[in-house]
């Protein structure tokens, strides 16, 4: 079969190629069709080879046979976000495409490969009209089945076809294969490496279309690929976390899937818990007793675990619970990422409960921030809920290393031989922290309780004792504040568009930069790692520079915005980007946000610097999209 | 002022906190207890430290948990370390307590309704997973902490503060539903009975393994000081003929209603502890080479 | 024995009689000595004869033997608050009394009574220092075991001689004793009657001592009495609630036992589910099922809810959960009050789940809020969660009558004839309301679900559709404020400082405003009623007639202010009045901080109209208390 | 768009939807099951929709309430009223549709985890109180939705996503837990067996009270299409012979968990359903005069 170039209309268009050194392939297909295998794939190589990678993965609620969609960008340069539009379309089923709608976009020019068999043809393809996409078709099946003998392998029939097509790195391909099939059989290896040449193969001799998309790259030595679940994961062990208790919830899982499989190694524990209420029990009760521990959930998970939190606010026991976002609220959209849990995160229990909240904002992030969760939670003797999301949990990132030892181990507090004179565990202290003992350390016995209590910790009904307490857990913010300075800029100083985020959207807001920079436009960007407490001298300081503040979240409440207008001062005039979550945020939409708000108007130079390819329509006023989008607020 | 001024304390009977000896009255809190007059928590307290001093167990090695309920004030009365946790929740969290660090002994003590009703979800996990707790539920009939309302043990046809007409949920057979659920320690004790509830305590201790003891408790003030003769009258001691290994007797004495056995109901040395499998488990992932943490990276390396 | 008026360090003062037609009476002692029912039977007293009265009572978290305190305010005209220093307190233990230290402050010339026997001597009393009580010694055990026959009726011993000391209504005492015993027996009313003579007897020939209170009234006919936790009872039940399950929590249970006993007289059930999901489970089956239901519960009990709220939001089941709160966070002050649980109530289940937040702000008003919650409820579609707190639950207060007719009750939106040709349960509407069908309605079967849907119901994890039913469940905000302008405003329009709270504060409130008025101070009170959605519109009217703003809360964390900012524009400087619960707000705090920011500045004529007893130290400025008090903010 | 075009959608069979008849497949919703291939749980929904078709109940007055996971998507596929509620909590919100409306038939369906790990404290409570539901508890001994982790039923020594060295927590034994907490009816089924499951079903639908069937339902996909086999060899349909009224042989068959024998287990007869302890409970409150709601207010006059 032969690529055909569909023309808009009749009218035949020329087309130059877009030589490039980032693609972006997604790949569409139900779950027997191997998308995301085939993804997996792909960016295992891109990391053998050294490039730059992100995958991400999309379900439908299904187990097997519902949708399935992977994205993944491939760069030889660091790549910031998931990619916007896409390059290369694979499409096994344009039914299962279209109950994507709203999540994958594509490129003017880009290309798309599917079945040769699929009854639906080449000008009937329910993508968005005014595309001109360079459409091949391929008979993946007929080649798996006929030529590999295994129906199975179309996906990495596929995977040949796209290595020829793009110029993709072959020799990763083929570690890739092996890496992923070494511990199954010689037979499944041998297997996948011919329908991955028959892929070639087929590409080389009988697709001759000439295409748009020229992506070059040079390789560099491997890289390591992980998830942002798995970075937790050692993340937590290398903070020293020796039990770990939780619930099976997606996109959470692979947290406690990795810990069962590692944590053993190092004589910890890991209890798969009933229910969430008796994960987050069983925490703080092996906190209580002196080991550093941790649970991991989603929402519905945390909104279980509420009442446990606020026992652990009061009672003072450290623990550290991650939330990986997923839609809500209730059951919502489980497989889909959103930052709608960040209220929650900080109010959600009842009564006054000092908590912190840290978010991560990229895979390798995962890694520091859990431990700066356990450093903060030992320091302080307060539970941090680290919030990460679909997006950052189950996304697959290649980086070149991880930093093990950067951040300090903290130990808890002990008491001295003095203190142990007569023990009061909540000693009213200056900083809030008062030395714990744990079973086992003689003299120090105490009641830890839910209750209100004295110094001591016997109960009390007093109003006095209560608001000094109260007071106490409180004054541990300003020094956490201080101490864990977590907050990252990008951008040059001096620049007066900002744009401010958290958690993953952090991605999207350092592309924009990155792009909006090169191009002399003045943009800066800054994404606070710790929420709670809000670093609010520093987000002051910064927002005096500003002259137009851009806030971007994934909530449709505005759940961030909200936030931070309760804590402090705004900027006067702000712009609002919010979304409910399920797809990611689009960088052209951010881009014309930009454009729109910054202060010197943007030159077509400019615009074409941002944007080389002009898929992103910044010339235009910005499409209205269903959602609120660039609400201003004037405060 | 210091803030613990204002709490009534027994002044200690010994001058000396820091080396306490093994006797009963040195696992006792300079917290007087605010039990009503009369109240059967009284005797599970003052048999749980019978209990530590007879087994000699330093308290610093003991932690006894908690939910909330007038039998959940138990730990502030007692010098070991104690956690008043949640309405519920004391079983999971002395589950991590235990696997934190094995050494210690940890004891559970709670209320029927704490136990049972808005704990009932635990309860068969942590016995059938075996976890070596005791477990005293201090069963009242009632829901003592709050004022007098139905319990899930509270007997058919009682006027309780939410059952104006009479009760009509039938109650819950604490000890049937521990044996379904594969415990391998099931005892029935009463407050009204020292000795055996603390023979019973102690045993419970020394067992390796999931440990429940109902103790029949009596709340004098929601149920009446009638209580403590209605269970004498309905209960009876097992007799020492009885066998508590033979599971189809246990099983037997858990169906009977109209009257309570008292004592060691169920006995099966032949479970494994978990924290025995958690061993073996780890031995097991052992088996291959343990790279240090800091190198667990590696792993992702491709 | 007699009356004992300490001097002031040897220094022997003049006082004058204060005539009022108001009296703050303080009982306190161990469960068994009967404070509080004294302190009822002087409540029920007092609506039989007319009067207006305020009961609060406040335990430790024993059930016999501890710490008790009955704090009644009577008046014959409206008392509006609890009462701020006590002019008579009845103490059985100064040890108990020092247990409520914070909650029970004394006038300078106040009265205290207390036991002959007490080794405690009158120059000893653990009181603030610099007070110049009357202090009067009776032997209330020994008149009670020696005349009366039996030493439990040394509390209604002790009422008799109050009746004859300051006054109080004896025809109602004695009814008020006729109702509390007529189910028990004859007996013992002719018991407790004896005992109430013997006191008054005693009082009337043995105390001769003259005392500086004057309390005088006039009767008028008998009022309604009640507890908040009953009004609202009573006030479900008149809504239509046909279904209610709980789970016992102080300070809530009242609720469920009234409605248990209740209920089944009009064919509605009750459930005493096993625990609070269960019961916020059932609640919504049951509304499900087409029946109006609400569940009640603290603190404790809504965390445990939060997924369950998140159903409700996103199934779009109504149903109304009460909110009795308590001192948090965990298990915290059970028997106290606070307002920390408004964040929880608005932001606490995860995900973005819109629902409603209704206050009552007095016992009355828990009657009318209830209903207003199940209008709003099924109406929308929607869960409402109604905030009371212990100190409206609890107490008890007398008022005229309450209206039965004058709050719509509402009817869910069922489907029409055409409507069920094609059913759609979650169809897109302007008003973000859909028709609704329940099991029984042929035709109008559906799925509800958790799960991110289809207007038919059934499952998507599309972003897309997500996205629009997420913004109709948002639509229905707008409406919601528009049909219920639920707050209400005290004083005279033109004031230029405005007091802003919520919930039990109105009280003080409201006290605060009318004695201001009275003396020319120009200040205006506004409480909201309905807080989520917030009447931002009237809100913001209402603060540009200001020119400084007073916002009182009892929360340390101050939720209401960081709330208010999260939502709207405040005035660029306000002054906070924030701290935990467990106490009342004490007036004299709040008239200090009125005099301190109002624009012009206060006659110490006015001062003495504000406070003709001198009690609140208006001249001085304002006491440092422990807690965070006016804290200005720069907005 | 209309948002229902991009749900997959089977044609109805018959075009008229309004006026069902009582044939199985007018229970059928228009949603295609999106079950692996295999999926035991679809002969679970067949015997549903042929149990009600039977019973000739009109779809409008049955109500299918799930919690989530696999088995939970049950109610989307069924014509008639449905509630995919929350993880575990199917339990007491069909107490909740049941109370509202005794009327209406309640069907609750979950899986191992959902009515056994999460939603465990439920099930004592809705069996002593015979709350009139009938509970299908569709057992594939894993977590099938979240793919793959150890369920309260899998068997010991399991390797799972979250048993790398294989499962070491003994296994819940859900008919013995049932039989403990007195219900009235206990049946086991198997989806490989769809005449004997449908007779159960509606056998549970008819009875009187609180019915729970245990349904063997593999899951092919994360426990092997092997567990067809394995259960067909560990299974035995209960003998004609076998009393199913009489409680201590029904304790026995719970006991036994080298075979699994399926058909009904236990029945008595002879439980009140709770709706009928409301019903005289009721009478009894309204035995003195009835104040209209509106003079409730009067109560409180002193
Ligand atoms: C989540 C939660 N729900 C409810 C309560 C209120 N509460 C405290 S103790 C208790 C029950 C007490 O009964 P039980 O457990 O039998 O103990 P007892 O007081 O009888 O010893 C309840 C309902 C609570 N503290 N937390
Ligand atoms: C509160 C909560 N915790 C966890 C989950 C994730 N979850 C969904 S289904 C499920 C278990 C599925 O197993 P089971 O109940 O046995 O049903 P199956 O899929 O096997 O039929 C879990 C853990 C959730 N949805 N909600
Ligand atoms: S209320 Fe009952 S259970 Fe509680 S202390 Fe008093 S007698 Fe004991
Ligand atoms: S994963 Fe298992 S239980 Fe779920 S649909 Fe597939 S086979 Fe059935
Ligand atoms: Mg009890
Ligand atoms: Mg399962």
């Amino acid at each position: 079969m032969h690529a055909v170039r569909l023309p808009e209309k009749g009218r035949v268009e020329q087309w130059e190629t877009r030589k490039t050194n980032q693609i972006t392939i997604g790949i569409v297909g139900s779950g027997g069709d191997g998308a995301i295998a085939a993804g997996e794939i792909m960016a295992s190589a891109a990391a053998h080879e050294g490039l730059y990678c992100i995958l991400t993965k999309s379900y439908g609620a299904t187990i097997r046979g519902g949708e399935t969609s992977a994205r993944i960008r491939l760069g030889a340069n660091r790549v910031h976000s998931q990619g916007d539009k896409l390059d290369v379309l694979v499409c096994f089923s344009w039914k299962d495409f279209q109950l994507f709608k709203g999540e994958l976009e594509l490129k003017d020019q880009c290309v798309i490969l599917y079945p040769e068999g699929d009854v639906i043809q080449p000008d009937q393809l329910p993508i968005e009209p005014g595309l001109h996409p360079t459409v091949i078709r391929v008979p993946f099946i007929k080649l798996a089945k006929e030529e590999v003998g295994n129906e199975l392998t179309k996906n990495i029939v596929m995977l040949g076809v796209l290595a020829e097509l793009f110029d993709l790195p072959k020799k990763g391909l083929v570690a890739a294969i092996h890496h992923r099939f070494e511990r199954k059989s010689k037979d499944l290896i041998d297997l996948n490496l011919k329908a991955l040449n028959i892929g070639s193969e087929y590409a080389k001799n009988n697709i001759h279309e000439s295409h748009p998309v020229n992506f070059f790259y040079t390789t560099s030595p491997p890289k390591l690929l992980m998830t942002g679940n798995e970075a937790i994961a050692i993340g937590a062990l290398n903070a020293g976390c020796r039990f770990m208790a939780g619930y099976p919830i997606t996109p959470a899982t692979e947290i406690m899937e990795s810990l069962t499989r590692l944590m053993p190694m190092y004589d910890g524990t890991v209890v798969q818990a009933e229910d969430e209420i008796a994960a987050a029990a069983m925490v703080i009760g092996a906190s209580f007793a002196g080991v550093k521990a941790m649970t991991a959930t989603s929402g519905p998970g945390v909104s279980l675990m509420q009442e446990m939190l606020g026992l652990a606010v009061i009672a003072e026991i450290p623990f550290v619970l991650v939330n990986v976002q997923r839609g809500g609220p209730a059951t919502g959209m489980p497989t889909k990422s959103e930052q709608a849990d960040l209220m929650q995160a900080i109010f959600g229990c009842h009564g006054d409960g000092f908590k912190v909240v840290l978010a991560p904002c990229d895979v390798q992030d995962c890694y520091d921030i859990i431990q700066y969760a356990f450093a903060i939670a030992e320091n302080f003797q307060v539970p941090v809920i680290v919030l990460s999301d679909q997006f950052l949990g189950q996304r697959k990132a290649s980086f070149t290393t991880l930093f093990p030892d950067h951040i300090e181990v903290a130990e808890r507090k002990l008491p001295t031989e003095t203190d142990l004179e007569n023990y009061l565990r909540y000693k009213i202290s200056k900083t809030g922290v008062s030395p714990m003992t744990h079973p086992g350390i003689e003299g120090g016995e105490y009641l830890a309780s839910g209750i209100s209590h004295l110094e001591n910790g016997y109960p009390t009904s007093s109003y006095f004792v209560n608001e000094q307490q109260t007071q106490k857990r409180y004054r541990k913010a300003s020094r956490i504040i201080e101490k864990y300075p977590l907050w990252h800029y990008y951008g040059q100083k001096g620049a007066t568009l900002g744009l401010l985020g958290w958690g993953s959207t952090k991605g999207i807001i350092r592309e924009a930069v990155h792009l909006c920079t090169t191009a002399g436009i003045d943009v800066v960007g800054m994404v606070p790692r710790i929420l709670h407490p809000l670093p609010i001298d520093e987000l002051q300081d910064w927002f005096s520079t500003l002259s137009n503040l851009i806030v971007i979240e994934m909530s449709y409440s505005g759940q961030f915005l909200q936030y931070l207008r309760s804590q402090m001062k705004l900027p006067s005039t702000l712009v609002h980007y919010k979304r409910s979550g399920g797809s990611l945020i689009p960088l052209g939409e951010i881009l014309n946000l930009i454009i729109e708000h910054c202060e010197e108007s943007v030159t077509p130079e400019q615009k074409r610097i941002v944007d080389p390819e002009g898929i992103f329509d910044l010339d235009k006023s910005p499409t209205v999209s269903m959602h609120l989008r660039g609400d201003i607020y004037e405060l | 002022m210091s803030s613990n001024e204002d709490q009534i304390m027994e002044k200690e009977e010994t001058g000396n906190t820091k080396k306490p000896g093994y006797s009963a009255k040195d696992y006792k809190s300079p917290l007087k207890p605010i039990w009503c007059p009369g109240c059967g928590d009284f005797a599970v307290l003052n048999a749980l430290q019978q209990s530590f001093a007879k087994l000699r167990l330093p308290r610093h090695k003991v932690a006894v948990i908690s939910g909330i309920g007038c039998s959940s004030r138990i730990p502030g009365y007692l010098s070991t370390y104690g956690f008043n946790s949640l309405h519920g929740r004391a079983i999971p969290l002395a589950i991590g307590v235990k696997l934190a660090n094995p050494d210690n002994t940890v004891v559970v003590a709670g209320g029927d309704g704490d136990l049972f009703s808005i704990g009932a979800g635990h309860m068969p996990h942590v016995a059938r997973k075996n976890i070596n707790l005791t477990v005293l539920a201090m069963d009242n009939r009632i829901y003592g902490l709050t004022k007098g309302q139905m319990s899930p043990t509270t007997p058919l046809d009682t006027y309780t503060s939410t059952t104006a007409y009479g009760s009509y949920d039938p109650p819950v057979n604490m000890v049937k539903y521990v044996l379904a659920y594969g415990a391998g320690f099931v005892a029935r004790a009463f407050s009204g009975n020292l000795p055996l509830l603390t023979s019973l305590i102690m045993q419970g201790i020394e067992y390796k393994g999931f440990a429940f003891i109902q103790v029949l408790s009596p709340c004098v003030t929601y149920r009446g000081k009638a209580e403590y003769d209605s269970i004498r009258e309905n209960s009876e001691v097992l007799p020492d003929t009885y066998d508590p290994t033979d599971h189809k007797s246990a099983c037997e004495i858990g169906d009977i209603e109209d009257k309570q056995y008292l004592g060691l109901i169920y006995r099966n040395d032949n479970l494994i502890p978990y924290e025995d499998r958690i061993i073996e488990m780890r031995k097991h992932a052992q088996k291959g080479k343990v790279i240090p943490v800091g190198e667990l990276i590696n792993l992702y390396r491709t």
